[in-house]
């Protein structure tokens, strides 16, 4: 397509903004924070170069180490799940319910609410002397047991609860949509072909919304790398360390334990991971011929 | 269950408020090849899915082979479909889409492969089977479409409009194969089309529908020859039949009268008393005949416009008094535009109708 | 080939009124409603009890002698430092800065994602691709990079600043919906435009971004809530002339030392949530549609 | 011209923000405009004013927390000092010799301390000591069999607790003084001394505060402070190690010191106040009407009759120590006559160490209280943290 | 601009690493209606992309009106065009949609008015005017399409298969209007379909593509009667060319040898000396007479299948040796599978072609 010397500029103008932030805000704040962290900066940000001492550091820390473990365990567990009960729901849904507007609003609203007050409800109702376990309790089930939240090792699945309870709405959504989508001539082939309802959707209807997964877990994705206030809100990474994550070390590091170093050496190490990770995936699709 | 008949008796369906279909009786004989022909929205594709089991119907029955089987599952009716959109199952081969439903229902793995090889023969697709649809061309995923439906060894086959997203070619080939697959299996089919050519190539009856309305069912010959009323006469057959309004005049012999143009009505078989009253004429392009200019009966036009269409051409004319209307001819005939030619209208080959209700006279 | 031998139940209905499997769908969608519906169950019984009664630590107990006191507290009267104005004050602050904000970073955001999906750019696929990466970045982490940026550029913290930081912010999202939604649609409309002879501008006004409603409806959806959330950002950059209603909530729920009131915390966080949620219930329908339409296609 | 001042602070509960207001009322009787910034979370409102004062948009004053946060505020020479000001009220006579250092540097006094807080106070419910027969705890072993008894008795929790990372750190630290000593407090937070983290001494601080979880309830991770204090108000709970913030709760709940509740701080070695604290420090400014309003703050926020009201809506007890303490409760005048003491004057952990090295330590104690990390294992990985650290 | 003629020279245009067009030289006369008639996806909308300045060229030029406008932006080319799939703006009303490029191009408003008024009588939109596109029929959203194309007064028109989503009967009407349209303005038109029924009726001349290659470029008559490969044989015409296997014998005057049958190919012209080698004789169904069984150039042959298509007969045949073909034939004969028919394959009519090659003979 050629295009006339005033298309031209105007298309520069366009995506004048958008390369202004990519250079000075993106490019540039990630090579501030690159170079920091090979300094030893504290509170304010300081020249004094270090070498990869941030790294040994970083790498040696305990709690770092069991954010990234963290992080990869709520990953999957939150993607999949997340993934798992969005379609579920909207599969529900899809069955011609009744109300479908109300439940579907009921399905998406913890989209809307911050975690800085629904991760504390959180703590609560997972707090066994005061929430579920101790309802199921009074409720005269004595052996009833559910206080993963105050043990070391299972306190990060309390996570993946509640980020579940607050994702899976808008994965629902993008389900349904992908749903809604699919031929209602399908459909009529299956059940001439006498196929049980159940066998559609796993047989025919999953390989065929290959596209709403994807976008689903990208979306997840995003959320996993920037996981942060679920942990400040419902745990605080604790008991002890044990449902610490990356952002949040990056922040805690950043700010309260004023320690630019370390948090912008933690930071990096996250970039890099994700540009590890998404860069052969967009290499990938542009081969495709998906992005021009 | 081979060659059930399908009676359908005082059918009524709706949508909501919607009345589509409304006291409907149908009889398809076992083994007949029955199209419903008609246009957009008039409830074709509602009939055949009630048939097959996929909308509820408000009352009346359906019976397949003699069986009631108004509120049988589809599975249960000896049934096949064969859709518009094809409705492969995208992700899995060929193979596992002729299959699939087999292998759901139980049936032995030697009897599927059994079905399976015989209907791939049957339909060329030996060599497709294991590409998925994607790697399928439109001819070819209406034949696995059709595969699909022939492993189920179905009474009644049921077509919902299964060429019309193919190109001309495609259709006018796989028209053929379904024709052949109909004269080999001797099974009952139901096809619903919106495409004349398809309903007269194919059909033993024809259906013509609108407004959810049976208008006429008859053999395609007597469709086309003699539609019971102008909806018909003017819905089948293309290049269109040619309306000129008149009326009818019995002074010295049966004629139609339109504007200064007098055409003999000797030889019309009429289906009552004629009466003198405003009346209109139907003839086909086809049957319009370039005659001498001393023939008694042969009308003047002027020919506006020529269409070659390759074996022929489409002659656009216009009577004396201006009405407008086409003639097919030979391709080879050197007319041009500003000719002028004389018309028979053959009165065998015309159709009246009353010109308020549209009935054939 | 398949004859059945037993006569079929004729008069039986297909889809009788209440099947098993559809009581089964019933109870699943109850089910799973509850586990929607707890926490919010939690934070209204909550916000309406006194605090005596919340200190018995009855969480899902309804509440004995119910008062509306905490949401008359939390909007009026709730002190955040020495103004005890409730969250009320914020609220506005917050209004002045969604709009712009959303109006703002949707346009930009929309009108990077047209010129990079219909108009052949060199080295769009490399921005799109840096977005792309961006996206997964914890934006905490250019906070003070951007505030020595905008201290340079003399902006330092105005509603101006705060608009252009959201608008940054929400760019590889909206650039990504926009673009996947662009891409999507035929190129037949782009082409037609271009032999009309509408230029680049014209194109995105006039054609474009009408036909967009429904992706523009997600991208308010999604801006909305996410602006609307929004703390450390307002807090670092909005100035305190205009720091939003989230910082209030804030100064009520996250007291560190000192009585908390956790009936007022519950009420206050209900009703910051009260605008999102509107937008929720009133555009569900919406956002389902716009969501497909924006699909990144596999 | 009109004096104005911006001031950000951390302060907004309802108490908080009442002592808040005595400032701003003296500062407006003075005849200034206070302008209140208050925003929830230390970490919060911290960064907020350093972002500001760094892009060159100050706030007139921010609150800190008494020790090294403004360290590099000083050297960056982003603060204006209060020497002038604190020499005129002769406010080293005065304070607590602790406070002075940890508001100087360079020999200048860059920063306002306003309150102490003390951090390793003991709150019990007397009616429930009293059911068991149980006295006031005075050391830490007292306080083990009162917990004992209470265990056995089986009826209340023995120790309430809130199971996030600060409030193990500051029990760690009451453990670390009240049984290690206060020489060992300073020498291991304060001097860094690994080797000392290394010795048998520490190890047997490390076991007795891992021991303490033996009293603790199942729901206690994650708990918020004044839930755990709520427990011991209700007598769900014995007793609890808590700053004197807490006060403000029982208080709330209607309950009166030396009767529904009482306060104590142990100690093996006969003493040990932990004292932390909040100070306020005043970026530089090129504007002379700022600087009047800094030094206007500076100097009413430790006058005796500001300090005394300020002491009474905040729960902590004044800086100085030449107020009039009748007005006080029983705890802090209690509190009053530990700071009197010198040898009782501990400084809190944020006075001894960066904030880094309290996070790094944060980390470590909280690691150990909620794994089965040996005390070996702990005192290894402390006096690691503590080498990493110069 | 009027009648502008179009010369494209030495085109090419790739995408990535695939070769579409590879040295393609096409001139159009002013006002002449030329239709690029291919099968799917051999370069028909690429070639009409480029003219209108959609896509880059990898090299050569296009003249548009003497100009050279290979780099020009398409709206400074002189030409509109009309796409497959409409392309109308959802959210503008029939009149907005049709004035918004006037109005983007700053024509005055009663310029605007008075072009609109006279499209939109010219394609009967009056009354549509205010409605938006989801308000209006497959057929009159095309109508729009046109219309907005008329309104560009351009020098050519370009049509990307703009009734290929239509059904039969609207696709017919369309195609009259078309045609008339191209007689009224006399502007150049160029037409995309793969319809060979449209471009027959619709082309002054048609350029038969191939692999983004024109095969042939000729009058539809030429390009019917005397196809210069087997593709344009079989690619043109419906139902198609029969294809019968075979070698040419030149003992005792030309004939061709089919297994047993021999056909006189007297009158045949050859393109060049026929030689004595493997061929393909092409005919199509509508060429093939029935003659009397004593007919000395008579072939018998047994009937298969009768498809009656209205108007006539499509018969399929099989000679003696078996090789398959079909006939068209008058819808009234009394033709059933089984009967014997005496064929006649006029030589006049018939096409020979090289059986490596393809190539005419
Ligand atoms: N699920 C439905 N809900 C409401 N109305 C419907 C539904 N399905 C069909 N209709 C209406 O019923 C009528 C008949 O529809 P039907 O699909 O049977 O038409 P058709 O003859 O098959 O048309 P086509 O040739 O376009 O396929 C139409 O007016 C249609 O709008
Ligand atoms: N944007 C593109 N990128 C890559 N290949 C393309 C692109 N557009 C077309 N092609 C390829 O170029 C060839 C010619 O395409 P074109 O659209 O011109 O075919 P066509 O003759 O118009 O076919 P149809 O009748 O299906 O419209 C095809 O093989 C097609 O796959
Ligand atoms: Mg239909
Ligand atoms: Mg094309």
């Amino acid at each position: 397509m050629r295009l006339s010397l005033s298309s031209r500029l105007s298309v520069v103008l366009a995506l004048l903004p958008a390369l202004m932030v990519m250079i000075v805000v993106y490019i540039g704040a990630t090579g501030w924070t690159v170079w920091m962290s090979l300094t030893n900066s504290r509170m304010l940000p300081n020249n004094n170069f270090v070498g990869l001492r941030q790294y040994e550091s970083l790498f040696g820390n305990d709690r770092w180490i069991t954010s990234v473990h963290n992080v990869v365990i709520y990953g999957v567990l939150f993607v999949s799940l997340a993934l798992a009960v969005g379609f579920l729901l909207a599969v529900a849904i899809d069955q011609r319910v009744r109300a479908e507007d109300t439940i579907r609003s009921i399905y998406l609203y913890p989209y809307s609410m911050s975690f800085v007050v629904t991760g504390l409800v959180w703590q609560w109702l997972l707090n066994p002397s005061l929430g579920i376990q101790h309802v199921l309790r009074s409720w005269g089930f004595a052996g009833a047991t559910f206080d993963w939240i105050v043990r070391p090792e299972r306190a990060i699945y309390c996570l993946v609860v509640a980020g579940v309870w607050q994702a899976s709405g808008l994965v629902m959504a993008i389900m349904l949509a992908g749903l809604r989508g699919i031929d209602d001539e399908i459909w009529k082939a299956a059940r001439i072909d006498g196929l049980p309802k159940w066998r559609v959707y796993a047989s025919i209807v999953i390989p065929m919304m290959g596209a709403s997964f994807a976008t689903a877990a990208v979306l997840l994705s995003t959320a996993v790398v920037r996981l942060y206030d679920l942990s400040v809100a419902m745990t605080n990474g604790g008991p002890g360390i044990a449902s610490e994550v990356p952002a949040k070390f990056v922040m805690d590091h950043l700010f309260e334990r004023a320690n630019i170093g370390l948090a912008t050496a933690a930071a990096t190490t996250m970039l890099v991971t994700v540009i590890a990770v998404v860069a052969p995936y967009l290499y990938w699709r542009a081969r495709k011929g998906d992005i021009r | 269950m081979q060659r059930a008949n399908v009676d359908i008796r005082s059918l009524r369906i709706g949508f909501g408020g919607l009345k589509v279909l409304d006291n409907l009786n149908l009889h398809v004989e076992a083994s007949e090849f029955l199209v419903l022909l008609g246009p957009s929205g008039c409830g074709k594709s509602t009939l055949l899915n009630a048939i097959a089991g996929l909308i509820d119907v408000k009352s009346g029955e359906i019976h397949i082979g003699g069986r009631d089987v108004t509120w049988a599952e589809p599975k249960d009716r000896g049934i096949a479909m064969v859709f518009q959109s094809y409705a492969l199952y995208p992700r899995m081969t060929v193979r596992k889409n002729m299959s699939f439903g087999l292998q759901v229902a139980g049936t032995p793995q030697d009897e599927i492969g059994r079905r399976l090889g015989e209907a791939a023969q049957m339909l060329r697709l030996t060599e497709l089977l294991d590409r998925r649809p994607f790697e399928l061309s439109g001819g070819q995923r209406q034949r696995v479409a059709i595969g699909r439906a022939l492993v189920r060894h179905a009474g009644v086959y049921l077509f919902d409009e299964p060429l019309s997203n193919l190109d001309a070619q495609l259709r006018a080939e796989l028209r053929v194969e379904i024709k052949r697959l109909h004269a080999r299996l001797g099974a009952t089919m139901i096809y619903v089309t919106h495409d004349q050519i398809e309903a007269l190539t194919l059909a033993d009856r024809i259906a013509v529908m609108q407004g959810g309305v049976i208008q006429q069912l008859d053999t395609p010959k007597m469709i086309y020859r003699a539609p019971v009323n102008r909806f018909v006469a003017s819905f089948v057959g293309s290049p269109a039949m040619n309306f000129i309004p008149g009326s009818i005049a019995r002074d010295g012999g049966a004629a139609f009268v339109a504007g200064t143009s007098r055409f003999s009505l000797n030889g019309y078989v009429f289906r009552g008393p004629p009466t003198d009253a405003p009346a209109v004429l139907g003839i086909r392009p086809e049957h319009v005949e370039v005659t001498a200019s001393d023939d008694p009966f042969a009308v003047p036009a002027r020919v506006e416009m020529v269409e070659p269409m390759g074996a022929d051409s489409l002659i656009w004319c216009r009577l004396a008094d201006g009405t407008a209307f086409s003639l097919r001819h030979d391709a080879d005939a050197p007319l041009r535009a500003g000719d002028t030619l004389a018309l028979r209208f053959p009165p065998e080959t015309l159709s009246l109708f009353d010109d308020k209700s549209g009935q054939r006279l | 080939m398949t004859v059945l031998a037993e006569p079929l139940p004729a008069a039986r209905r297909r889809r009788a009124r209440m099947t098993p499997a559809r009581w089964g769908l019933y109870a699943f969608i109850l089910i799973s409603a509850l586990y929607f519906l707890l926490p919010l169950y939690v934070m209204v019984v909550t916000s309406l009890k006194p605090m005596a009664e919340i200190r018995q630590g009855n969480l899902l107990a309804l509440p004995v002698s119910p008062s509306i006191d905490a949401w008359v507290t939390a909007w009026a009267s709730a002190c955040t430092g020495l103004t005890c104005q409730g969250i009320k004050v914020g609220f506005f602050n917050s209004v002045r800065i969604l709009l712009p904000s959303v109006f703002i970073s949707i346009l930009v955001g929309s009108l990077t994602g047209y010129a990079l999906s219909l108009w052949r750019v060199r080295g769009a696929s490399i921005l799109f691709g840096a977005m792309m990466v961006v996206a997964f970045i914890p934006y905490q982490l250019f906070i003070y990079p951007l505030v020595r940026v905008f201290a340079f550029t003399g902006l330092g913290q105005s509603l101006l600043t705060i608009v252009i930081i959201h608008t940054i912010f929400g760019l590889p999202t909206m650039t990504l919906l926009f673009r996947n939604y662009f891409t999507s649609l035929p190129p037949e409309l782009f082409k037609a435009a271009r032999v009309d002879g509408a230029g680049f501008y014209q194109i995105y006004a006039r054609i474009m971004m009408p036909m967009a409603t429904p992706m523009i409806v997600v991208a308010v959806i999604l801006q909305t809530t996410g602006i609307w959330n929004d703390f450390i950002l307002g807090l670092v950059f909005a100035g305190r002339d205009n720091l939003p209603m989230t910082v209030q909530l804030n100064n009520i729920v996250n007291s560190t030392q000192g009585e908390r009131a956790y009936n007022v915390d519950m009420a206050a966080t209900l009703l910051t949530a009260l605008l999102p949620l509107l937008v929720y219930f009133g555009s569900g329908r919406w956002f389902v549609r716009g969501i497909a339409a924006g699909a990144v296609k596999g | 011209e009109e004096m104005k001042a911006e001031v950000i602070h951390w302060w907004t509960s309802g108490g908080e923000a009442a002592a808040v207001k005595v400032f701003a009322d003296q500062f407006t009787k003075a005849g200034g405009t206070w302008i209140d910034s208050a925003v929830a979370g230390a970490a919060n409102a911290r960064n907020a004013a350093i972002s500001r004062t760094v892009s060159g948009n100050p706030p007139t004053a921010m609150q800190l927390n008494t020790g090294k946060q403004f360290d590099e505020l000083v050297e960056g020479d982003l603060l204006a000092d209060v020497d002038t000001v604190a020499t005129e009220g002769n406010w080293k006579s005065v304070m607590p010799q602790a406070f002075i250092a940890a508001a100087t540097r360079k020999g200048k006094m860059y920063a306002v301390p306003v309150n102490i807080h003390g951090q390793n106070w003991l709150w019990y419910n007397k009616a429930v000591l009293t059911s068991i027969g149980a006295a006031e705890p005075k050391t830490w072993d007292d306080a083990f069999a009162v917990l004992d008894k209470l265990k056995v008795d089986g009826k209340v929790i023995p120790l309430a607790f809130s199971g996030q990372k600060n409030w193990e750190q500051n029990l760690f630290s009451a453990v670390l003084i009240g049984v290690g000593g206060g020489p060992m407090w300073v020498g291991i937070m304060g001097k860094r001394d690994a080797a000392l983290a290394r010795s048998a001494e520490f190890k047997a601080v490390a076991v007795a505060y891992k021991k303490l979880k033996n009293y603790v309830d199942a729901g206690a991770p994650g708990r918020n402070w004044n839930d755990a204090t709520s427990l011991v108000i209700q007598g769900k709970a014995g007793m609890q190690i808590m700053g004197d913030w807490a006060k403000g709760e029982f208080v709330a709940a209607g309950k009166v010191a030396d009767k529904d509740y009482g306060c104590t701080v142990l100690s093996n070695h006969g003493g040990g106040y932990m004292m932390g604290g909040d100070v306020f420090v005043f970026p530089k400014s090129k504007d002379a009407a700022t600087t009047k309003a800094q030094m206007t703050l500076a100097k009413l926020m430790l006058a005796p009759e500001t300090q005394i009201q300020f002491a009474l809506k905040k729960g902590s007890i004044p800086v100085r120590s030449d107020v009039d303490s009748s007005a006080l409760d029983a705890c802090a005048q209690k509190g009053m006559r530990y700071v009197a003491d010198k040898a009782q004057q501990l400084p809190s952990v944020d006075m001894l160490a960066a904030p880094a090295l309290v996070g790094a330590v944060q980390d470590a104690i909280s690691q150990y209280w909620n794994t089965d990390m040996s005390a070996d294992e702990f005192s290894a990985k402390v006096a690691a943290v503590l080498k990493a650290q110069d």
